[in-house]
């Protein structure tokens, strides 16, 4: 089994279902049968070879594992490699989990133009997935850009009322930033001579470039976490992305650009890092606080958890940028955990919106009377976001607090200050939605979760408290990779140190 | 100034002469004859009508056609020349480049002929 | 050039004389030539049609040129008021000046040349071509309509043969193998007149030329029945002379180019003992006085053509068959290595 | 007085040319005279190749303007054509008329 | 005097002269209309060129007198433009019949506006230079104003031709002074005179015909600031003619750019760099921004081209071999892309009436979903998002121009295509967001479907098979720099 190319094949087995679905003819609703039944089956097969991914993984080993290399383009190193190191391998398998489950959730909400639909979603799963995999600089790049053309597509098109803004905005956004890390990869080619990431990760940048180049990856990387004051995109995408869109947004897209900090700004830049650090502390405490605060005030369920995932990811920056073992892994952990939890509080908004068609949580209230099996899954994912012991939640942030604290006392106070902050607005709003009287008509005749929509949260159930009560499970094969990252980062700031040392 | 710009010198003064010659003769003849201009001698000639509209109106397209044949035809001409002169030098591979040349021209020419730009009426 | 003239010593003054002389026994006797030849004509053309032409001023009305000039002379110099005055003053002299200089390269004899040229029969072919403008700008700065038709026809009409000429030309040159007027006679002096092998080529340049300069039976531009008088209605006085001085002196022009290229020029017919006896400048004469009464000729027995006809006649039969012939030419001289100056 | 030298030629084929570069641009007239402005360029081109063709002893230049002298009148021809075509369709050929097509 | 000549390396240009003249004369004799016919045998003889210019290729062969060569850089660009041309000739088919404009001069036309692209690209002398690009002009200009009858055709004809022959103008009088101060018309001997042991400072007269030679190239390749024609012509002109001229000649005058600044000027790079990057960085600004505002998707496409220009002297402006393999590869990219659109474009017909309304575009993921399919591929492409072909063509150029530390042009460049990426995803907006207003006709011709399918598969496919396009542009490119 291991000597199959399972990355790419993991990466482009959606890809021949796109095709297959391309080739459906007929009738309208033969067509949406047939499109979403081939979905669902590339995509839980697609699952199902990932996993074997984890199965061939070896947890004790730091290198990148898997390997696949051939040339691509001739005339330049730049190659076609994939593996996965105790990083990446977690970010495969979130993507391969998240899109069966998005394309379940779908079935209902989505009904017209399916066949397109169903393509789009599995080309993007492509590109998160070869992106994640991705062993060279060129080719991550390509997948990284690549997930835009479906995003807009699904957005634009089976979006909310304003949904040509937000597709507009989430595409020019992305594209603006991460144009600039294109030139900053030509920039490392010529420097390197590679683009290969491994060897990247150990070639030394010019202390000076490196400033440059993590501004430019940093352009990136941080409109698409997204860091604040880059981050107003997500909510207009998040609010007219349909369900799945906005699962996928939050679960996925938004783990690329903290990916993208842990594969490419730390490694390979520290001294630039270090002296960055600074700044993204500040910017993630403002993003912890200033969108806790908004997410308060918001009106429209989406709205509100958009600005909760800027949040969760601003503790995922600082937990990266302290550069300490449980501040990585807890971020890594922060990050897996704010995937399958913000992409369930996302299917949850979903599965009232197909019923109701609105998002204002005026419009709701007291739907435990009517949907206690809601209710129940509500209630779990909102402690889960809160960070609750017991679920995934609390892992992460506990791990990034822990490891931020033995750097800067002050963030961690301040990160701590936005849970607080975090547990209001979440609290408040499934007080508001779930709790209280029902009092409007159109509630009364309210049906509770169907079959469908119970397989569709039963594994992320599942999985949110077997992280929070056994999360070694997950952090066992990151120990390894997250262990050399930060050895490597201490050494190239040692040996910076020195330099300068010597200079003197 | 080059020998063989000398050549050309007795053309020069020739044209001088030349048009001198015609200037005097309008000058003379102007201060020869009586001028006695009134409005109506100085009409342009219209059968007897006072003259109406401006005489420089449109005007048969295929002036111009003749015109634009008479350009490239003549530019043929020019280049020509100096192959006819030295013809003798340039030999069989001078003899064929031109008529090639001149067949491509036939071509051209057969295509406006056959395109009624040579027909009047 | 202006150099040239501020560095000049004595020995160049004289020579400058000399060409001034040169000139003013070109003109002169052209002059006098083209009085003579409205004289001819008249008497031709009166003489065919069983008539006597003008015999009132003097003896046989010789004298009936000079008169004709003179009152010209003295006519009021009408300026219309709506032309263009410069363009309209100028028109006539262009005319006559060009009709003028192009002598200049004329062979009257051996070495009997103003400018002796390596690129005379271009010279020519440009000066000719120039003909063109008088024609143009006289039809258009009258502002009257019949001078401004007349203008064109007369202007498409002189291209349109132009590029026959100009093929007829070329045919020549191949023969002799350089642009030098005197080269062209002395080529026919070692092998015979042109007019032999290129008689075809001979027929065509003389309807040509009789088509270029606006000649009957192609005078359609001053058809008096539909234009009035052509580009020239409004032309009076001096400036109306100097239009019929240039027209009647590039008929001698036109004349002259017949016999060199095809008549031999100044050669006599047969260079035996009586015929070589006189100067080639006679011989030069005596052709063009015969190829002018064969213009003259022409004039009083043929009607006149259409415009399309002419057109066709330039363009369908002349344009292709001298092209023909000047690859029939070029073929038989390469085939044959009878190209002068091989090598 | 002076030598008339190549930098004589070259400055007079610099004015013509730059007259037609103007005649181009600021005639508002008719487009023949912009056609015209076009072939004074190209004169002032023949004027500059047969100058340092002769200045540089090499036949290239004139050569050069035999083919440029036949271009421009296959130019002219087709640019008459265009012209009379659209004569046709708009009735005149002033320039501020030529407006149909901005953006 | 060599009496023979070696005509085989200009086999292609001679069969294309020799066939066009036949079917002119062909068309003038016949009987009947011979429009159709004329086309078909025009492309079939543009197929059979391509395969000729591909058999040719590989020595680098010369022929008259050193003014034409046929490198391997020259066969690149000839099988693009006859490529190019075969794809728009199938293209104008089906137009000229339900326009019937058909005239058996519009195919012959094709044949010598291509023919004098192919003398462009394989011009080793400003004679042969001037006389392609002549020939292609000329019959350009023609066939802009093809459309005789029409007001706006004759318009775009008139304009096509007044800044064509000033262009022409501009760069002959460049070509006079460079002659004037380097002795020679030939590339080769100018290359010489300014690099090896004896270079020569090149006089300032050198240098004032250097820039007029590349002023009057940017008028023909409509780089700003010469660009003012492009949008009017392309509007006015008939659609397949417009079609025509974003493509193929707009290939041959780049590849013509291209070798004259890196050939007989190549030693000069430092003078004329500096330009290049500015005329880059104009024409991406006007063509990215200047298209926002567009109604018309022909001028829309006009200000695309005009950007895609901007990108392609990126990679003149480098001026290393990198940078030409880039602009070649770019540019062969360019090609698909283009004809790609263009037969989308062709394809908007309401009720048997083209239309060139952006705004006519709307709702067609509905209406006719592979077409709308294959316009947005082609939009994305030239939106230059991966893993779409046309990122390629951006990524070659800005590797070329940050290898040469160009990084400014490179950053203006990358964000003036986010900028232009705006209105590519306008067009997709409008036909996957917008609701349908009047649904066009059914889709007619086989060569319309083909060449849609051709340009997608290449758009899509280019990723995952690279090489050949690469391995070929990268030998072509080195073709320039191998002294």
């Amino acid at each position: 089994m291991t000597d199959w190319p399972l990355l790419s094949l993991t990466t482009f087995l959606p890809l021949v279902g796109a095709l297959f679905i391309l080739a459906i003819r007929g009738e309208a609703q033969v067509v949406a049968r047939n499109a979403r039944n081939v979905a669902l089956l590339t995509s839980v097969a697609t699952f199902v070879v990932s996993l074997f991914i984890l199965s061939g993984f070896d947890p004790a080993s730091a290198d990148f594992q898997l390997k696949e290399s051939t040339t691509w383009l001739p005339g330049t190193a730049i190659a076609y490699t994939m593996g996965v190191d105790g990083i990446s391998v977690w970010f495969v398998l979130l993507s391969t989990f998240l899109t069966p489950i998005c394309i379940l959730s779908s079935i209902g909400a989505v009904e017209t133009r399916v066949k397109e639909y169903m393509i789009s979603f599995l080309i993007l799963e492509t590109m998160m997935v070869g992106m994640f995999c991705a062993l060279d600089m060129v080719l991550f790049y390509v997948f990284f850009e690549g997930v835009l053309i479906p995003m807009f597509i699904i957005i634009g098109v089976w979006g909310g009322q304003r949904r040509v803004y937000a597709a507009f905005k989430l595409f020019l956004y992305t594209l603006a930033g991460s144009v600039l890390m294109l030139i900053a990869m030509l920039a490392m080619y010529f420097d390197a001579h590679t683009t290969d990431i491994p060897t990247l990760m150990a070639h030394a940048f010019d202390g000076r470039m490196q400033l440059w180049l993590w501004l430019a990856f940093f352009a990136s990387f941080a409109v698409k976490v997204p860091m604040w004051p880059v981050h107003t995109w997500l909510p207009d995408a998040h609010v007219e992305a349909p369900t799945a869109g906005s699962v996928i947004l939050a679960g996925v897209l938004l783990k690329m650009g903290a990916y993208g900090f842990i594969r490419f700004s730390v490694p390979m830049f520290p001294i630039a890092s270090e002296y960055f650090t600074p700044l993204i502390y500040t910017l993630s405490i403002v993003a912890v606080i200033y969108t806790s605060l908004v997410a308060l005030v918001q009106d429209d369920m989406k709205k509100l958890i958009a600005y909760s995932s800027i949040a969760h990811m601003g503790y995922v920056t600082i937990g990266i940028f302290s550069m300490t073992t449980q501040g990585v892994e807890g971020a890594m952990y922060q990050m897996l955990s704010h995937g399958i939890v913000s992409g369930a509080l996302f299917l949850c908004v979903g599965v009232v919106y197909d019923r109701m068609h609105t998002r204002e949580i005026a419009r709701y209230g007291g739907l435990v009377e009517r949907m206690p099996k809601y209710a129940a899954v509500f209630m779990l994912m909102t402690m889960a976001s809160v960070g609750l012991p017991g679920t995934s939640g609390f892992v992460g942030e506990f791990l990034v607090l822990l490891g931020v604290f033995q750097v800067n006392s002050w963030v961690a106070f301040f990160a701590a200050t936005g849970l607080v902050l975090g547990a209001c607005y979440a609290l408040y709003l499934y007080r508001r939605v779930v709790f209280g009287k029902l009092t409007r008509e159109d509630l009364k005749s309210i049906m509770d979760l169907s079959p469908r929509e119970v397989a569709m949260f039963a594994p992320m159930i599942v999985l949110v408290i077997w992280m929070g009560v056994y999360p070694n499970t997950f952090l066992e094969p990151m120990h390894a990779s997250v262990a050399k990252l930060i050895d490597n980062f201490e050494l190239a700031k040692a040996a910076a140190n020195g330099l300068s040392v010597a200079a003197r | 100034m080059d020998a063989w710009l000398l050549e050309y010198l007795p053309i020069l003064i020739f044209l001088g002469i030349a048009i001198a010659v015609s200037v005097i003769a309008i000058a003379a003849s102007w201060l020869a004859g009586k001028q006695r201009p009134d409005p109506e001698k100085n009409a342009a000639y219209e059968c007897g009508f006072d003259a109406f509209g401006d005489a420089r109106s449109k005007f048969e397209v295929r002036f111009y056609l003749v015109a634009i044949l008479f350009i490239i035809f003549d530019l043929e001409v020019a280049f020509l020349f100096p192959w006819a002169v030295t013809l003798g030098k340039i030999g069989l591979f001078g003899f064929w480049s031109m008529m090639v040349f001149l067949g491509v021209l036939t071509i051209g020419f057969i295509y406006e002929w056959r395109k009624g730009a040579l027909e009047w009426e | 050039m202006v150099d040239m003239l501020a560095g000049l010593m004595p020995p160049e003054i004289w020579r400058l004389i000399v060409i001034v002389v040169q000139i003013l026994a070109i003109v002169l006797p052209l002059l006098i030539a083209v009085a003579y030849l409205t004289y001819a004509e008249r008497k031709v053309i009166g003489a065919i049609q069983l008539r006597k032409g003008p015999n009132v001023v003097g003896p046989f009305g010789l004298l009936q040129p000079l008169a004709d000039g003179v009152k010209l002379f003295l006519k009021e110099t009408i300026l219309p008021t709506g032309a263009n005055k410069a363009v309209f003053i100028i028109a006539p002299m262009l005319t006559f000046f060009l009709a003028l200089i192009a002598w200049a390269v004329i062979p009257f004899d051996q070495g009997w040349v103003l400018a002796d040229i390596n690129v005379g029969i271009l010279y020519l072919f440009a000066i000719s071509s120039l003909g063109v403008y008088g024609i143009i700008m006289s039809g258009r700065a009258s502002n009257s309509k019949y001078a401004f038709l007349g203008g064109l026809r007369s202007a498409a009409q002189m291209v349109s043969y132009e590029v026959s000429i100009g093929f007829v030309l070329v045919s020549v040159l191949l023969t002799v193998g350089s642009l030098n007027l005197s080269d062209v006679v002395l080529r026919q002096k070692e092998t015979m007149w042109f007019v032999i092998p290129h008689l075809p080529m001979f027929f065509i340049f003389l309807i040509s030329a009789l088509a270029e300069t606006n000649r009957a039976p192609f005078d359609l531009p001053e058809a008096e029945s539909e234009l009035v008088a052509g580009y020239n209605v409004e032309y009076s006085a001096m400036t109306f002379a100097l239009f019929f001085l240039g027209e009647y002196a590039n008929m001698i022009l036109m004349s002259g180019m017949t016999v060199i290229l095809f008549l031999g020029g100044w050669l006599p017919p047969f260079d035996v003992a009586p015929f070589n006896w006189v100067p080639g400048i006679i011989w030069f004469a005596l052709k063009i006085c015969a190829v002018l009464f064969v213009f003259l000729w022409v004039r009083a027995t043929f009607p006149r053509y259409r415009y399309d006809q002419l057109m066709r006649l330039g363009w369908k039969v002349f344009l292709p068959f001298s092209l023909f012939w000047l690859v029939l030419t070029s073929g038989v001289l390469v085939a044959f290595g009878w190209l002068p100056n091989q090598g | 007085m002076f030598a008339i030298g190549l930098a004589h030629y070259l400055t007079v084929a610099a004015i013509l040319f730059t007259l037609g570069v103007f005649g181009i641009f600021l005639n508002r007239k008719n487009v023949i005279i912009i056609m015209m402005s076009v072939e004074l360029m190209l004169l002032a081109v023949n004027l500059n190749m047969v100058a340092f063709s002769s200045f540089l002893n090499d036949l290239v230049g004139q050569v050069f303007t035999m083919f440029i002298l036949t271009v421009a009148a296959a130019e002219a021809a087709i640019g008459l054509a265009i012209v009379v075509v659209f004569f046709r369709n708009r009735g005149t050929i002033a320039v501020e008329e030529i407006s149909q097509l901005k953006g | 005097m060599n009496a023979t000549i070696d005509l085989i390396p200009a086999l292609p240009e001679v069969i294309m002269a020799v066939v066009a003249m036949g079917l002119l004369m062909l068309g003038v004799f016949a009987k009947s209309d011979t429009t159709k016919p004329a086309t078909i045998i025009v492309i079939l003889t543009l197929v059979a060129c391509v395969l000729v210019t591909w058999g040719l290729g590989g020595e680098k062969l010369s022929t008259f007198g050193g003014m034409f060569v046929l490198d391997g850089f020259a066969v690149f660009a000839k099988v693009m433009i006859l490529v190019a041309s075969a794809f728009t000739a199938a293209m104008s088919m089906n137009y000229l019949e339900k326009e019937k404009l058909g005239r058996f001069e519009y195919p012959v036309l094709i044949m010598f506006a291509t023919l004098g692209m192919m003398m462009m690209v394989s011009a080793n002398d400003f004679l042969s230079l001037y006389l392609g690009l002549e020939l292609q002009s000329l019959s350009l200009y023609v066939l802009a104003a093809y459309h005789r009858d029409s007001a706006r055709a004759t318009e775009a004809g008139i304009k096509y031709f007044v800044l064509g022959a000033l262009a022409s103008g501009l760069l002959l009088y460049g070509v006079s002074l460079v002659y004037g101060f380097a002795g020679t018309t030939s590339f080769d001997g100018i290359a010489k005179l300014f690099g090896g042991e004896h270079a020569v400072h090149p006089h300032l007269g050198f240098i004032v015909g250097l820039v007029f030679i590349l002023a009057g190239l940017s008028f023909k390749i409509s780089a700003v600031p010469f660009h003012m024609w492009t949008p009017d012509v392309y509007e006015g002109a008939p659609t397949p003619v417009t079609s025509f001229f974003a493509v193929a000649p707009k290939i041959a005058a780049l590849m013509l750019f291209t070798r004259v600044m890196v050939g007989p000027f190549g030693e000069m790079a430092d003078q004329w760099r500096q330009v290049v990057a500015f005329i880059a960085i104009m024409s991406m600004f006007v063509g990215s921004f200047a298209a926002i505002v567009q109604t018309n998707i022909k001028r829309l496409m006009a200000y695309s081209s005009i950007g895609h220009v901007g990108f392609i002297l990126v990679g003149i402006a480098a001026g290393t071999a990198d940078g030409v393999q880039g602009v070649l590869i770019y540019l062969a990219i360019y090609l698909f892309m283009n004809i790609g659109a263009f037969a989308v474009i062709l394809c908007m017909r309401q009720k048997g009436r083209l239309v060139e309304g952006i705004e006519d575009l709307a709702g067609l993921s509905k209406t006719h979903p592979l077409m709308a399919t294959v316009m947005a591929i082609l939009m994305f492409s030239m939106a230059g998002i991966p893993p779409l072909a046309g990122f390629w063509g951006k990524f070659y150029v800005f590797k070329a121009a940050v290898d040469q530390g160009l990084f400014a042009l490179a950053v203006i460049g990358i964000l003036t295509s986010v900028v232009s990426a705006y209105y590519y995803l306008r067009i997709i907006k409008i036909m996957y967001f917008d609701e349908v207003v009047e649904t066009f006709d059914r889709l007619h011709g086989g060569a319309m479907t083909l060449v849609m399918g051709v340009s997608t598969a290449v758009v899509l496919l280019f990723t995952l098979v690279p090489g050949p396009l690469l391995v070929s542009a990268k030998a072509a490119a080195a073709v320039l720099f191998a002294q």
